[in-house]
């Protein structure tokens, strides 16, 4: 059966209306070379009971945030996520629609995305927000090609101080597009002549808030468009890079509401600035009016997809990561503008204390002892990161990421992460490990 | 009834609808630790309490379709019923609560199922390789692109840069092919729905680099000649892709790793039930043969000996296409999904979802006629032609009409070089009773639209709104809510 | 629109919605096992598919109103918002997975958990000993009646066979006390909502076993002679019992363990959120003092030295009044609630509870007037008295034409003393918004009854159906789906 | 805040409407002796991260049924429960309304009881079913006081086959209703002179399938009510007591898609044959017309019931379970009418292959070899079942109920049940442990 509801009869009766006489009739077309003459080489079916145990099986494979103390963050953060977005996202309505093609049937769904795209939009200080991008990697790369067909150059400069993945992935898509790929050091005054655009990530990757209207003003200069990757839980507090006029501003939205899951569903925030609204890339939202004035939701600005537009579109993304848009807007939603703020604060609390009592261990201290950050930090360790990293997960504690693996010449830095989640009691038992460890 | 009031116009200035973590490090300013000149003015986001913030959503998807509810016939979508098992295999705390970057010894169960996934996947569509970066349909299409790219690059066979789509292709298709910094050509149908054998030998030669095709296409149609088409673009040096959103016709049946192509992409939020979400996300998982396999994406989900590492170690990879591992989760809900099937019962999704077809495309034959009167696959595209030009009824207005019926429309105008064009794609999981209703409401349409045409036009009168006017929406754009401004005092 | 069907009208003979768990052992015959004549043929249930299954329930959802849509101010309901990590913390493995008859030892954290919550509850309604064993408020009454019955019975005082009970009293009162083998008299409301001394005397007298007394009392007033009541039955020999429906008034803020009486219970799916689920489960935890403590039920969940145990060695108990431990679940429900409070937080239901009550009471005092003319508590009864005088509309009307604007009515004709009454419980969760919602709306109700009353007793015209005809259901009656007889042949 | 959203000024001016000057002002009818002048001596507020942190704290104190596999029943089983019962209990309009006192706002709910209803009576053979009781406990003295009700005598006959916990229920409430309870053992042929009812359980408390006609003409020919409380699941194979004349059919409805959840909340079945209709305690829901002639449901012969009956009612039940019961709903339609059976076929296959390989390890028997039995089994042990117990727990086997502590001379007895959700790998894993243990 699996989830196929038909019987006997069923079959028979729709056949006899087909004038076929079995269903391997209607598959004529194909042919019999290509028709399998064998079962698939994939395992017998499970019933229900049997897929949660086993798929529960490979789950309890893994170290999972409720088993470990999660002090890495790079990218995936383990925030608080209130009870109350699982219960939105678990309405089937949700859950089981399509793209909002019907607006009469989706006005729910749409008027969500709306708010969505207000909400983004305040915390970035920016103009205009779409209903999603896939993640913030791919967010980052249609930045940089909005900024090509803006500016009509081919030149993409990006800060190593951004997450090392992303710039992977700026890379292929600038390669794929024909576009040039270059990167500056992560305090580096990037030299910006003729490029299309700078990226940078505000705060950046090691956790530091870098000078983003030095920066503004320097692509401005080069007759560039800045573009900055900012966490939006970070933006409950910092200024946002709206206020500083950067032109582009995407992000991971997956901290708004949604788990790490192993590093997906992702969420790419994208906000632009209003001139060039008409150039963002994948769905927009918009208010309207139906044939009897009420108020409504519908999809616009439509000429600029790749179902009208086909190979002149803005992108070619269709679906996008809508579900995850929600559990974001009912997260912005029920923190609320206070909650954001103290979620904020928390996070930067604790990684200040933890990076305070790491600190006092002899041995450690701070790469950038000089730099203002928000929270996350890297540590200079007396032994190789990855090792002492090994040590603390016996001990239950996710410590924080290696960096060597993804810049030279910091073999002893750890890149630690202290969310709002993370209690005193933890905090301290980590710094413990940690000086057992090093001493 | 008056509007449905947004988040913005509820709630008062202090209201809050969670309860944040209290920390219990000592309360130092913040400006204090981060300089007072970072420090923002709060986001103006909502202030609302939980209660509300729970009735909002609530009320919002009451105001909401999705399959719960009723059929989704939506052509080229597969909008088939989105099992519950995979919501709750899916939210293990195992799976939920891993960090993508923590070390992979603590990962293991995570990347093994990527391997198990990639390998199942890979049998299905007749492919060696396979990998879930990719976040939907388009980014598969994409990323198969570049790895054909990379694949003529690497031979220096350079002056590669056309691709090839058929004019009934799916948008994404020449959005994906631009993307990849290639020209795009197109290729006619003929007048069976297939591709155009003349057109496709016109078009090919030494600056194609490959072609893309949807089989069965998006006339739910499945290629007769694949194998020539195949054949002929091999022949002139290009290389095949498979748009395998419409996969669900042949799960179980045919591969399209056998008919000749060299890497196709899979919607698993299509054919393998990982729910839409009202639009995502997604997972495009690709499949490849040994040729394209050195230019997958980096890391690749790998076992050895009973160990499970994500190789990084791709020297030819066209790189990274995704933050971390694709969208994990979804891979969850696909395994779990195929899993219930298995070898052994997984060929009945295709073979109900083409009953299914060609059972609507029977009822509805005289009225709404096929596009080409053949079998369909597990769609049917059939055309509201004849009724325009009896009644003046479009088939946008049949679709509108349709919601007072209690179904969510079909897909219309697409593909674009049919007609009023109708693609209907009742899906496997749709029983007898829920297809029979859609195609009475049809018929009972098209009456209506000889007898009241007008009524027809004027619908839908029982959703919460009437017609939308899109193209004021367009004009004046209002994308986001802003602060009412207080009035001005002179 | 045609009726909803019934599951029973959906689906087809060998439809099933569930994989049902494959058993590997051998698959003898079934009445090789049980023997032929013990077999019985199928249940009649439905037979439809899993897709339908989810739809026939989402659609009924969808034809249901709940606090999740909107206020529901259903007096002596106290339908308050229920926190949705209840139903996370209640849905952990570790709880819901827990055998009720596996060793104690591997079930401590329930056992620790039942101790907590006996302790927490102790101390707010101010006794020395709770249990969570009754399922509901009504067993937790019955409970306490029953723990009276054996305190008089060991004492000999045999000849006490009365419960005395206010004529403003909930049905389940005197219930409660015929199952418990009383008789039931009645005493009688004084000019200002309270007991009437004088009646309370004289129905005093060495019959009486005890008192069942809600306080705050029915009519959403406190009992300001309460010392004198509970003084009164004492010197009579008799025992106070308090039906706590109402501590929603009271939470943090006074305690009726304190005021005299002997024992009483708590209604968990009231007072403390767990959901009331349309109709139940709920919690009718009871709590009492050391003099009826040894007839609490057995087992009692207990600690000694940081182990947990369930205490069987009660010979005074009355019994086990619960197949297991109680509604374990809610049990669970109500303690992450009550935590979620804290001391700290805890007095601040009552005190909004009873600011929104009053706030009611003093928006529609004009044209609704108070039953009785005073600072109500966690809810107010008023009159639609002087409407149904002046326009002819009854309570029952307004309370139906509230639904067209969108609020669930409160409740009506309870208690029973107050003439057309309407008893409104906001609870403290409603913000001001939606309190004002419903008083606009009962006010414009009342606006229409002088303009429009045949309007308004036509109510409601926009739920899913119209005003009810009960007395059909009651004459002929039809309780359950009955296969159609196949039409007779002669 | 905990869930209260009042601000400052939200109640400044709700005070102002009402003309108080303080919230305290409102509670001056407490008498001021009563007014408590310090905290409560309970725990401070946690935050939801908090909570979710405590509570999983609690609950990893147990071992459930995910860590041990459960042979253990004894009125509590371990089934399959269809994903899609969370997801219907999951809508907020069910979890979160009451008693459908207003039908036409709560058609939905109702339209579910009278399915449930059907359902029940489907299963037990019986004409009428009520919306629920507490739990089969309390459901079995409701029958009592039904019978006592309607033959105006006193005297109650129960089985020992029944359930021991739900014997003490029956007691207590006989006794304090003023009924004689007297007991009669498993096997007895019962004297039922003078007695209203006589109570027994199908199968019984051991798993036997018992004579139910016989006993049903036992009672009758005495002029009591014949009463069965009845396992739904087994009813899924073996014949209902309704075909057997059986007056007042009752059960526990847990099995029926609720997890065993330390024992609560259950789900009390009643179902009686059509002439004791209007004696039925509790809710029952009907079919009717609206004025408009459309089909609808409410809650009928409400004069029964106390709110209107007061001490005449035919029971003292308000809130009932009626959340379980419409999970008992949503898992009878899941299952269907195949599937119960299959459920009921594959608890009645394991168990008898179970007791096979069990009694095939020397010095263990079955204790009654000569009775048909459904999915439970008494086995008979070498040493006090209580002991070898606690050694399978070590290795993660709950192994079932030791009987001494219901039974007298029962020491080495061990009450086992196997479910459809065990597999022959885990019961051949309990005969193996069970064949070292008792070596
Ligand atoms: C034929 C076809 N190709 C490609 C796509 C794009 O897939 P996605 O939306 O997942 O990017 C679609 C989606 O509708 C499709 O129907
Ligand atoms: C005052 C009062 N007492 C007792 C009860 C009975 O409680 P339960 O329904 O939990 O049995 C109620 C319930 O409505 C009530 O309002």
């Amino acid at each position: 059966m699996g989830y196929v509801p038909h019987t006997e009869q069923d079959r028979a009766e729709m056949l006899a209306t087909i004038g076929a006489d079995s269903i391997e009739t209607l598959f004529q077309d194909i042919p019999s070379e290509f028709q399998l003459d064998r079962p698939l080489n994939i395992p017998h079916s499970l019933d229900e009971y049997g897929l949660y145990r086993y798929l529960g099986s490979l789950a309890a494979l893994n170290e999972d945030s409720g088993k470990l103390t999660c002090f890495l963050g790079a990218g995936s953060y383990d925030h608080y996520i209130p009870a109350s977005v699982g219960t939105a996202l678990s309405r089937g309505e949700f859950l089981t629609s399509y793209t909002p093609y019907q607006p009469e049937l989706s006005q729910g769904y749409l008027q969500t995305i709306y708010e969505f795209q207000s909400m983004i939009c305040a915390i970035y200080g920016m103009d205009v927000a779409n209903a999603s991008m896939y993640d913030a990697a791919t967010a980052l790369a249609e930045a940089a090609f909005l900024a090509h067909a803006a500016t009509d150059r081919k030149k993409v400069v990006a800060s190593k101080g951004i997450h090392p993945h992303y710039r992977q992935v700026v890379r292929t898509m600038c390669w794929a597009g024909g576009l040039d790929y270059v990167e500056v050091g992560p305090d580096e005054a990037p030299s910006l002549d003729g490029a299309a655009c700078f990226l940078f990530q505000y705060p950046d990757f090691f956790g530091i808030i870098r000078d983003a209207r030095a920066w503004t003003k320097a692509a401005h200069d080069a007759g560039a468009l800045a573009i900055s990757c900012s966490d939006p839980i970070a933006m409950g507090a910092l200024k946002p890079p709206g206020e500083y006029g950067v032109d582009i501003v995407v992000g991971e939205g997956q901290p708004l509401g949604s788990p790490m899951g192993f590093g997906g569903p992702c969420l790419g925030l994208f906000t632009v600035k209003e001139k060039f609204v008409r150039r963002i890339p994948g769905r927009v939202v918009g208010i309207t009016k139906d044939m009897d004035g009420k108020r409504g939701f519908v999809m616009t600005l439509r000429t600029r997809e790749q179902d009208i537009r086909r190979e002149k579109a803005t992108s070619n993304i269709c679906t996008n990561q809508a579900l995850i848009a929600l559990a974001a807007t009912v997260y912005m939603t029920a923190v609320g503008k206070t909650g954001l703020r103290q979620v904020s604060e928390g996070c930067i609390r604790n990684a200040h204390y933890l990076a305070d009592r790491l600190t006092h261990i002899p041995g450690l201290r701070l790469k950038y002892p000089d730099e203002k950050f928000a929270f996350e930090f890297v540590l200079e360790l007396p032994k190789p990161a990855a090792a002492i990293r090994d040590v603390l997960m016996q001990k239950g504690i996710l410590a924080g990421l290696p960096l060597d693996e993804h810049y030279s010449g910091m073999d002893n830095c750890l890149l630690v992460c202290a969310t709002e989640v993370r209690t005193k009691e933890e905090m301290d038992r980590y710094a413990e490990a940690l000086r057992e460890v090093s001493a | 009834m008056s509007d449905f009031p947004l988040i913005f116009e509820k709630g008062r200035a202090g209201r809050i609808g969670a309860m944040i973590p209290r920390t219990d490090v000592p309360d130092s300013p913040i400006a204090d630790l981060i300089a007072a000149e970072n420090v923002r003015e709060p986001a103006a986001l909502p202030e609302v309490d939980e209660l509300e913030t729970i009735r909002h959503f609530t009320n919002l998807s009451r105001r909401t379709y999705g399959i719960d509810v009723g059929i989704y016939p939506l052509g080229s979508c597969t909008m088939k019923y989105n099992p519950r098992i995979n919501e709750k295999t899916a939210a293990l705390p195992g799976f939920a609560g891993v960090h993508p970057m923590q070390p992979e010894e603590t990962a293991q169960g995570a990347i093994r199922l990527l391997v198990e996934l990639q390998n199942i996947m890979a049998e299905i569509s007749g492919f060696s390789h396979a990998s879930a970066q990719p976040s939907a349909g388009a980014a598969g299409e994409h990323l198969c692109l570049m790895m054909i790219k990379a694949y003529h690059t690497e031979r220096g066979d350079i002056g590669r840069t056309v691709i090839l789509v058929p004019d009934s292709a799916h948008g994404t298709n020449p959005a994906s092919a631009a993307r990849c910094g290639y020209s795009v050509r197109s290729v006619a149908t003929d007048a069976h729905g297939n591709t155009d054998l003349n057109a496709l030998s016109e078009q090919l030669g030494p600056d194609v680099a490959g072609m893309m095709l949807t089989n069965p296409n998006t006339l739910g149609l499945f290629e007769r000649n694949i194998r020539q088409i195949t054949d002929m673009v091999h022949k002139a040096g290009g290389m095949t892709f498979c748009d395998g959103a419409n996969m669900n016709a042949l799960v179980g049946i045919a591969r399209p790793g056998d008919m000749g192509f060299d890497c196709m992409h899979l919607n698993l939020h299509k054919t393998f039930s990982t729910p839409h979400g009202g639009g995502g996300p997604g997972c495009g998982m690709i499949g490849c043969h040994d040729n394209l396999a050195p230019y997958m994406p980096t890391p690749l989900a790998t076992e050895k000996d009973g160990h499970y590492f994500l190789n990084a170690d791709r020297p030819k990879s066209v790189g990274r296409v995704h933050s971390f591992h694709g969208n994990f989760l979804l891979a969850v809900r696909a395994l779990t999904y195929v899993l219930a099937y298995g070898h052994d019962l997984l060929p009945d999704v295709a073979r109900y979802a083409v009953l299914n077809a060609n059972y609507v495309q029977a009822r509805l034959h005289d009225v709404f006629p096929p596009a080409f009167d053949r079998y369909c696959m597990h769609e049917c595209v059939l055309t509201g032609e004849p009724l325009k030009q009896k009644t003046g009824v479009r088939v946008l207005d049949v679709s509108k009409r349709l919601i007072d019926y209690g179904c969510h429309p079909m897909t219309n105008y697409f593909p674009l070089i049919v007609h009023e064009a109708m693609m209907i794609e009742p899906t496997e999981t749709e029983n007898k009773e829920w297809i029979d209703r859609l195609c009475d409401a049809l018929l009972a349409i098209a009456k209506e639209a000889e007898t009241e045409p007008e009524m027809v036009k004027g619908a839908p009168y029982t959703a919460v709104v009437r017609r939308m006017d899109e193209a004021t929406a367009a004009r004046s754009l209002n994308l986001r809510w802003k602060q009412p401004q207080p009035a001005s005092c002179d």
